[in-house]
């Protein structure tokens, strides 16, 4: 290539290239994020080995209570986050049908005021009100939580598909199901998946307050970690949160990249 | 005594924490929104920029506020100020997704356009792009408000202002006849805010929002 | 407080001191507290009040990093939180080790009162009397037997610690069937429900109000958590006066009369600060 | 104006596909209606074409007819169904539409585009595909270079093209098409034109085509509607009656400059009557040329070959330089030559340049027919004017009587 | 095609504002560049047409030149300037851009698209208010109705109108329009084009403007580039000379049918010797009249007024049938008549339905000047095209022997 072409601002070159090629991301790019948390995970193991642990510290850091608590939180984020897809962006869809407008600003606003609410006050509620605990108590109040960032980038992103392509989907004879489905949702997968990812890491966070109703997950080793004061327990408990956190972030960065429509 | 009485006792209490509430967490979502707008902008058009900061901004997230606020504790001390800066770093990712989200699905047409015609980065960026990234944008800004006030709530445990404090103190005292008042009250609390915060957000959202793109 | 009535006992003796008053989020936290400043005010101090802070580790980065500046402590805590041990060797005088070795941290331990407020395990008082339980031992007993009746409420600092649930269980040679991990002040409403046993603090209010009885701990397992005021040395030696003032309301906090004190808070739900300043007074610890 | 011609006068024997009742649309704000109470019949199995200003309501009208827009008011009947308040998805699904913007689905390859339709109607994969390809074809895109394509990847007239093989997909008895041609270039767009007229020659649908070129219009339509704001009826009628006898100025205007040259193109030569020229043959002398020539009121005579093709002009200056040459070695070649099947405006344009002032007419194996000179060209437009013209009067004299009818 | 006509032959003397150096653009993913070695330039103050097949490479070519698109390879040289590494903000403030897509700010009213360029400019109010509402006033639009509405509210046509007005906000010295007019009525397009033209005869723009109609690109373009697909030049000349000699088969089938009727809108009647016809007055008498016409080669004379404008033709038969009228009472009225500035097209037009075969040419004042038959127009086009073809030739020839100079 010659040389004007490269010496071209690199900001607008980008654009351009967005524009005109979907971008995909490459392998060496698809790999980075799994040998950051990989190599951080390796890091926490090699250290906690290195150190003597007490009892206290000892009693939180082996393999059988950190898988436990592992399995325990993706358990509370796959569940809750499945739950929440499926309550959320049907609702959304319903919410930006015509014949919902009456009651749209009414069910947004219990939905606001419900995720508003502070998760533990929503557990504790739960637990002392109904005397409800453990795992489905946990769910109930993540779902509560994380079903507003979905329900409303579905709407926004519904919203937003463009009239002509819906005109022409309808000019075609599809019904309105068929419009929903293969013209409405494919299009507003971008926004609705920003929703997902954020309610995803939303929800990773937040498994960790689950530990007060005896719903386990992580939130075991660091609130064990917190009650005793013992840092590098909380410590490791935060970070396997945040590497949970990003590498379902990061699943979810595959799923958008296969499910984002690609000629968009 | 029931929870009417409670709250007619408490109604002075009930004003004061919800306009310190409101305070905190309307600082910490204009703060985010400032710096969670700039960095959508700066990183949209480059894949590993955006990816980096979504995953920077969204493992604050993961933070559990319970170790942030004592983490904070040391370097800003008790009250509003470890509550604030908490709630910006647990505020960004919603604000940043939804500008790089928004900003990516502006019709290429349109900027084409708009370039066309001469417009800098920063005029395309202010005049057009932003403008039409809006409605997704402050989406994110509206699911940021909701977010952080609940977590301001545990802003409470370093003393932080707000209905955390009635919420905690009734968690301290579960078992009690009051705890439930106390709780609720925190709880209702922060839904009257909640309410409060996302009609001015819809309203905010119609009148910023161009008829044209509606 | 200028214009009272009566004379106060300790007038003036911290004329224009400000100091910053701490404290956990849990109500015999706030209300010793809560009896603290209102003594110091008495003698002329003027306080700012922070209390109600959640956790023993925040309210105590409070303290050393000079947020607050006193709030009460327990000695087992004081030894396993703050200072790292583990309990499996307490020694004998566990006050004087605490108070010692935290010097090093340049905190200050008054002389502890007269209450303990430490863990115990309670169940139902309609569930004791039908088996029969008094005593730990009853319990081991009983939970030999009856396995599916052995769930225990507890939460997530006594099932780690090794003055909590692991020691107890090996002290009194049985095993809990199964651990509902919660938050502390869940605990005394789930006893009888999500569970048979439950972790409480002995001076708990909620204790009676919630119709528990506390088993006795008949092998002495438990570690005492003698209540004591802590702040930096600094402070101490700059107004040695603290502890005098603080000395004679130390003697009279017993165990009986904490149970009760928290007991008007919760149960009765007066507020602290009233509670502490009617204490005080009735004691004629502070000028009216 | 309360007198819009009756759409179905003189058409009654024809079964009406699509009537429209007063058709009013006022979008919300609007001070005027984009669509005032337009009636209008469109018989089944022919192509009326809307044509108007810019903004004048053509779009609103086809949009009203598959109920994208609702109506404010009147009554759409297909087929003699009423179905303003039919399901419009059931509607929509006997209605191909091709709509102005393109409006391809972004998110799909271009042959996922065009196979909407026949996929919606449960094709098997095979026939689905092979179709695809039929299609993008006929519309003059190479299906093995842009079946994978996305939209994006088009230039704006190829995505019209997409857009246009899109609506055919499932060969629906009733077509909308806005401005299906509007971006495409004048070879491409003939080509497509002529695909279409001859598919309407085997299937006769029944089509609304909107387009703004007047051309194109005469070309496509069976019936032109001329519209004007809010599209009212400025004339609904033929396109050779449209040109010949405009119905007021406003058509005259639309029509514009050209309005008899564009008549031209609704005639073919094989319809008006040939002149003759004096011809010889490669095999006469050119002694019989010359006393051909002689006897002639032209300045050259026309030489056919053996079997009758003309291969020459030649003039008395030519055959005096003969030299011995035969006569198809002398001369000049002809030029202009058309087939009985060429439009008289073909006719016109190798007139119009031509040498002697004269088109040459040649059948399909290229045989000298007769020659077209101005003359006649001039005699055919001004009878068919002057037809024209009288069938107007009558038909408006039958209009007026009958007006008393129940409307 | 190594064979690329050079573009600046002959043009040596005017400054060059764009000159495209062996642009190139391949897409990502694609087997054929959509550009492929562009060279052309372009002089300050003219339009240049450049037309072609959909998907030949219009589009990329003017992203191009202002950089919305970066060329895989070349330079393109603006005003002497090689821009092509320059800020391309910088670049395209200097250039308007009318897009194909139209690409109206959708979340803008009307009023402010048409006002972004002139606000960018820092205009004050007032003046951004009068300038908006000059542009839409010429684009057609009414400025009270339309300037409050947003796009989606307008019809395609409209969409586009505003599209131009908005890329003449800022008067900018070099203009690229992307089919400006392609969803526009024929009226309207007209108005526009006219508008366009008076406004570039007063201030010489240096214009790029795309289309797919050869019509306009003939009425629009000082020259023609005709191009094929990967944007190879067929052919980028004047528009006289891409009718009357075309340089290849591509370029003669782009013209299409009708070339020579084109052709004819390129001269005017002014430029042609009119022939003449018998006149008489209305002061003459009926017996003057039938002498003039005895003696004429013509069936009719022409009556004038005593101003001199025709009022009536007279035949032998109306004059046989007088019955004492006068003579600007009897015969038929003149239909085919127009003034000098008409195009011959126009002129055709007229005397295609004329009475008599021929147009009659009149003076502003309507003052009778001649008339014109059709052996004239068809001389006047093949001496037009004798010319052509005698030009090209010898051009031909020196861009031959100039082959061997630097390139
Ligand atoms: N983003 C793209 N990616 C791949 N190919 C493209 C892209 N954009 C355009 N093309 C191809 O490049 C060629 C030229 O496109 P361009 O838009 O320049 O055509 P055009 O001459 O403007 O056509 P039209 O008259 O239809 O607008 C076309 O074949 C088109 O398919
Ligand atoms: N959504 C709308 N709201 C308000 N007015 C509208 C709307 N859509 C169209 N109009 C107006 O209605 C009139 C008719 O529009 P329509 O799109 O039917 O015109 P058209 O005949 O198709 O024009 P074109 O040839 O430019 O496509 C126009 O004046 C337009 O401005
Ligand atoms: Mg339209
Ligand atoms: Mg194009």
């Amino acid at each position: 290539m010659s040389a004007p072409a490269t010496a071209a601002s690199t900001t607008d070159a980008e654009v351009v290239q967005t524009q005109s090629a979907p971008p995909r991301r490459s392998w060496p790019g698809y790999l980075t994020m799994p040998l950051i948390l990989g190599l951080v995970c390796l890091g926490m193991f090699l250290y906690v080995q290195s150190r003597e642990l007490d009892s206290i510290e000892a009693r939180s850091l082996n393999a059988r209570t950190i898988l436990t608590a592992l399995q325990g939180h993706v358990m509370l984020t796959a569940v809750s986050t499945l739950v929440t897809l499926v309550i959320s962006v049907p609702l959304g869809v319903l919410l930006t049908r015509s014949f919902t407008r009456v009651i749209r600003p009414y069910i947004i606003g219990v939905l606001t005021v419900l995720q508003a609410v502070p998760t533990i006050a929503i557990l504790v509620l739960l637990a002392v009100a109904f005397l409800f605990l453990g795992f489905q108590a946990a769910i109930v109040g993540l779902v509560l939580y994380a079903i507003i960032p979905v329900l409303l980038n579905t709407m926004v992103g519904l919203e937003q598909v463009d009239e002509n392509v819906m005109e022409a989907g309808r000019g075609m004879g599809f019904s309105r199901w068929q419009v929903l489905t293969k013209l409405e949702v494919p299009l507003a997968v971008p926004v609705i998946l920003a929703g997902v990812r954020t309610a995803l890491v939303i929800n990773v966070g937040t498994a960790t307050l689950v530990t007060y109703i005896d719903a386990g997950g992580l939130g075991d080793i660091i609130v064990a970690g917190l009650s005793t004061n013992r840092i590098l327990v909380q410590l490791i408990g935060a970070a396997l949160t945040a590497v949970l956190a990003l590498l379902v972030d990061y699943i979810a960065g595959i799923a958008e990249d296969l499910l984002r429509p690609k000629g968009l | 005594m029931n929870f009417g009485e409670f709250l007619i006792r408490r109604a002075d209490d009930m004003l004061e924490l919800g306009l310190a509430h409101a305070a905190v967490v309307g600082g910490a979502v204009l703060i985010s929104t400032l710096i969670g707008v700039a960095l959508g902008v700066l990183t949209y058009q480059s894949e590993r920029a955006r990816e980096t900061v979504l995953a920077i901004t969204g493992s604050f997230l993961t933070i559990p506020s319970f170790a942030l606020f004592i983490l904070l504790l040391g370097p800003l001390g008790l009250g509003w100020k470890p509550v604030l800066f908490a709630l910006v770093l647990y505020g960004l990712m919603p604000v940043v997704r939804n500008t790089i989200t928004g900003l990516r699905g502006v019709d290429p047409a349109v900027v084409e356009s708009a370039k066309g015609m001469g417009l800098s980065r920063r005029q395309l960026l202010l005049r057009i792009e932003l403008p039409l990234a809006w409605p997704v944008i402050i989406t994110g800004v509206r699911v940021t408000t909701l977010v952080l006030l609940g977590i301001a709530a545990i802003g409470a445990i370093v003393n932080g202002p707000g209905y955390g404090e009635l919420i905690f103190t009734g968690l301290a005292r579960v078992g009690t006849p009051v705890a439930v008042n106390m709780v609720l009250a925190g709880a209702v609390g922060v839904m009257i805010l909640a309410v409060v915060f996302d009609l001015a957000f819809y309203t905010a959202k119609r009148l910023t929002t161009s008829r044209g793109i509606r | 407080g200028g214009g009272g009535a009566e004379e106060s006992p300790n007038e003036g003796l911290l004329e224009g001191v400000e100091l910053i008053s701490g404290s956990k989020e849990f109500t015999e936290s706030v209300v010793l507290s809560q009896i603290t400043a209102l003594a110091l005010e008495d003698a002329g101090a003027s306080i700012t009040d922070q209390t109600g802070i959640s956790g023993s580790a925040t309210v105590r980065e409070a303290l050393e990093s000079g947020e607050v500046d006193f709030y009460w402590e327990y000695t087992g805590t004081g030894w396993v939180n703050i200072l790292g041990n583990t309990t499996e060797d307490v020694p004998d005088d566990l006050f004087a080790a605490v108070s010692e070795d935290d010097e090093a941290n340049g905190i200050a331990w008054l002389d502890p009162a007269q209450f303990e407020n430490t863990y115990r395990i309670a169940v139902k008082e309609d569930f004791a009397n039908e088996n029969g339980i008094t005593t730990m031992s009853d319990s081991a007993e009983f939970i030999e037997e009856n396995p599916d009746q052995a769930r225990i409420c507890a939460a997530s600092e006594f099932i780690n610690r090794d003055d909590g649930l692991p020691g107890m269980e090996d002290a009194y040679g049985f095993e809990y069937a199964d651990v509902v991990e919660l938050d502390l002040n869940l605990i005394y409403p789930q006893v009888g429900d999500a569970c048979e046993f439950g972790e409480v603090f002995s001076t708990d209010a909620r204790i009676a109000a919630n119709d528990m009885v506390v088993l006795e701990d008949d092998e002495g397992f438990f570690v005492e958590y003698l209540g004591a005021m802590t702040l930096r040395q600094e402070t101490l030696d700059e107004h040695p006066e603290i502890a005098e003032i603080m000395a004679p309301i130390s003697e009279k906090l017993t165990d009986d009369l904490m149970m009760e004190l928290n007991g008007r808070v919760d149960t009765d739900g007066e507020m602290p600060e009233d509670v502490a300043q009617d204490w005080l007074e009735e004691n004629e610890l502070i000028g009216g | 104006m309360s007198h819009t011609p009756n759409a179905a006068s003189g058409h009654a024997d024809a079964s009406v596909m699509i009537r429209l009742e007063e058709l009013t649309k006022r979008f919300p704000g609007q001070s005027r209606s984009a669509v005032e109470s337009l009636t209008l019949d469109i018989l089944e199995g022919e192509i009326v074409v809307l044509v108007g200003p810019s903004g004048c309501g053509k779009t609103t009208t086809m949009k009203m007819i598959n109920r994208i827009i609702e109506p404010s008011s009147g009554r759409i009947i297909l087929n003699g169904e009423d179905v303003t308040s039919k399901n419009p998805d059931h509607l929509r699904r006997r209605i191909g539409y091709v709509i102005q913007q393109t409006g391809l689905f972004p998110h799909m390859t271009i042959g996922e585009n065009v196979a909407t339709v026949p996929k919606l109607l449960g094709w098997d994969a095979k026939r689905v595909s092979a179709r695809v390809d039929e299609l993008l074809t006929m519309v003059n895109m190479d299906p093995a270079e842009y079946r994978g394509r996305y939209p994006k990847q088009l230039s704006g007239g190829q995505q019209q093209r997409v857009g246009v093989a899109r609506a055919l997909g499932a060969d629906p008895e009733v077509m909308l098409m806005d401005e299906p041609f509007g971006a495409i270039d004048p070879i491409t767009r003939d080509r497509l034109q002529n695909e279409f007229l001859r598919l309407q020659s085997e299937v006769r649908k029944t089509i609304v085509f909107v387009t703004h070129d007047i051309d194109e219009a005469i070309k496509m339509g069976d019936r032109i509607a001329i519209l004007q704001e809010g599209s009212r009826i400025a004339q609904y009628d033929t396109p050779e009656r449209i040109l010949t006898a405009p119905a007021n100025d406003f058509v005259k205007d639309f029509i514009g400059a050209g309005a008899s040259l564009k008549r031209l193109n609704l005639s073919r030569v094989r319809d008006i009557e040939l002149g003759t020229w004096d011809t010889v043959t490669t095999a006469d002398s050119a002694e019989t040329a010359h006393s051909t020539l002689s006897s002639s009121e032209y300045s050259a005579v026309l030489v056919l070959d053996t079997d009758g093709r003309p291969v020459r002009w030649v003039t008395a200056d030519d055959l005096r330089r003969i030299d011995g040459r035969s006569l198809d070695q002398i001369g000049s070649a002809p030029q202009a030559v058309v087939e009985p099947r060429a439009t008289l405006s073909d006719a016109l344009n190798e007139l119009v340049a031509a040498r002697y002032a004269v088109t040459v007419v040649v059948d399909e194996q290229g045989r000298y027919l007769g020659v077209i000179d101005f003359d006649q060209l001039n005699e055919a437009i001004r009878s068919m004017r002057s037809t024209a013209v009288a069938e107007a009067r009558s038909e408006f004299a039958a209009h007026d009587s009958s007006q008393e009818g129940p409307s």
